[in-house]
């Protein structure tokens, strides 16, 4: 199946505002580490329902945001939430951005860079758009550490790279990007029921989510462009 | 789209510039038209004002 | 006074031990950031206790870690809570760093960077001595925006820089370092107690010692070198 | 100190290379002895394993 394909059902069905809602308990918090300057461009790849270049608009003014997608239906949902002209949305593969050399000030991604079919070429990508010294904050809820996010991908016929945290650094430098740092970023919001209300349809005990949400959390690589 | 992202976007395929043909306008909106690439001649549509630059092999699939 | 003179009675009163203790709250999560590999070089500047080498040696691998400090005791100090011959201390100053260039992977620095007299030169200094890649993690409790920290000037008679985020921001880049990250991070760990028992010696109200901990915290730079 | 910090080690004032004279050792500890810099001839004490490397006219204030 394409990402087209599985991904415009997604958008179709709401599932992009879902997204959002349970994304921005970790996204928040790495957006909000981003060095953006007034004025700046940022690129969002896999954008969703575009919440992430929204608020960087809002809280850092950020001069140009785009999102870039390769469902387009996601785009055209996250052009609709928005009457901001600085924002703008993109049909697109991360397997060949259509963007300029050096024109992009930092790039995000939100739980969508492992979907790339060929992720070092996508990493090579992203340090060529980047200018020098741009950033590229990537955060994924889907890796190896994460043993209870494994079994996504039985839910989807798009091949998933689950990388471990050194992977991620190395694939990194391997595409010539500084590592700068890496972290979980716990969610503490999602509500965790009571312990009697164990096993739920998605968690046999509590503890295994706990240990999802307050523990592993997302993982967060920011890489820096020489 | 807004005609500024023109500074940035290029070619998906070759990464040369592009020149917008055949704009609709919406005030200062683009709503349609096509991006052509100066290079290689590719033509990306815009559509619903959003530019469709996926490589011309994935756009294939996207029923008409 | 002087560094010396000022710090080596902190030193030998044993202040070494409780700032290491409260800064650890913060610096644990920071240091859970560095991308330090197994072998690389860390430089702690500022070290006190040397509590943050320590912990880079045994949770990274770090291949050599040194700490410098300007006061003979603490060094001392630090030197007699290790004998892991990997670790080494110096007694050196913020405005002339005795390490060669490109000598030093990463650098480390909590609650010390705003006491060199010179701080845009040694961002300099730092930058020098950083090999291309590397990264400086700075971290501060006092700055301008944690307004609960600006008192701490009159306790003391070196002179401190009290930067606000965008100056770090703007000066790291100055000395040609790029900027990666900035974050507070707060300190969940130190007791604030009830309502009922404000004022206390320290603070007016609960309020703002919620405020000083649990929000401000620790403000974190993080430059990398080009 | 460990000797291989020499490695990285340098004068803090011309950032020229430092070598190790009079050393004294505790096993591979070098306990004793002084960085000298191999540029201006700055002479840096070894106190207690721990080298002394303050510019000269800060570590004056040092009691000897
Ligand atoms: N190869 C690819 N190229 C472009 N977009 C892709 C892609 N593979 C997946 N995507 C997009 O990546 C998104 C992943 S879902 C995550 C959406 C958003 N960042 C959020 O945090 O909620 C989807 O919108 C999907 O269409
Ligand atoms: N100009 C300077 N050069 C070198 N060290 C300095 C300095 N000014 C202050 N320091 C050192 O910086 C330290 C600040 S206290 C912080 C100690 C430690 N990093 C911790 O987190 O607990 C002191 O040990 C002091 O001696």
């Amino acid at each position: 199946m394409s990402v087209r394909e599985e991904f415009d059902e997604w958008a179709t069905s709401g599932r992009d505002k879902g997204m959002e809602e349970r994304h921005w308990h970790t996204a928040k918090h790495a957006l909000a580490r981003m060095p953006v300057e007034p004025g700046d461009t940022v690129l969002d790849l896999g954008c969703g329902s575009g919440y992430a270049g929204r608020a960087l608009r809002d809280t850092n003014d950020a001069g140009r945001v785009y999102g870039l997608d390769g469902a387009p239906e996601m785009a055209h949902n996250a052009a609709d939430y928005t009457e901001d002209d600085r924002v703008g949305y993109v049909v697109g593969d991360f397997g060949s951005l259509p963007f300029a050399d050096d024109s992009i000030d930092h790039v995000w991604s939100m739980e969508a860079f492992y979907y790339a079919s060929d992720p070092h070429h996508t990493l090579e990508e992203i340090a060529r758009v980047l200018r020098s010294g741009g950033t590229f904050y990537c955060a994924v809820n889907y890796y190896e550490e994460n043993v209870h996010s494994h079994e996504w991908q039985e839910f989807i016929d798009i091949e998933m790279t689950r990388w471990d945290r050194e992977q991620y650094r190395e694939a990194f430098r391997r595409a010539g990007l500084h590592v700068a740092e890496q972290d979980n970023i716990p969610d503490r919001e999602i509500t965790i029921p009571s312990e009697a209300e164990f096993p739920t349809d998605e968690w046999d005990t509590r503890d295994a989510m706990v240990e999802r949400y307050r523990e592993y959390g997302t993982l967060l690589t920011v890489g820096v462009a020489p | 789209m807004n005609e500024s992202l023109l500074e940035i976007l290029c070619c998906p395929l070759d990464k040369h510039d592009l020149e917008l043909e055949d704009a609709e306008y919406d005030d200062d909106e683009v709503v349609a038209g096509d991006l052509v690439c100066t290079e290689c001649g590719e033509r990306y549509p815009i559509d619903d004002g959003i530019p469709n630059l996926l490589p011309p092999d994935m756009r294939e699939e996207t029923p008409a």
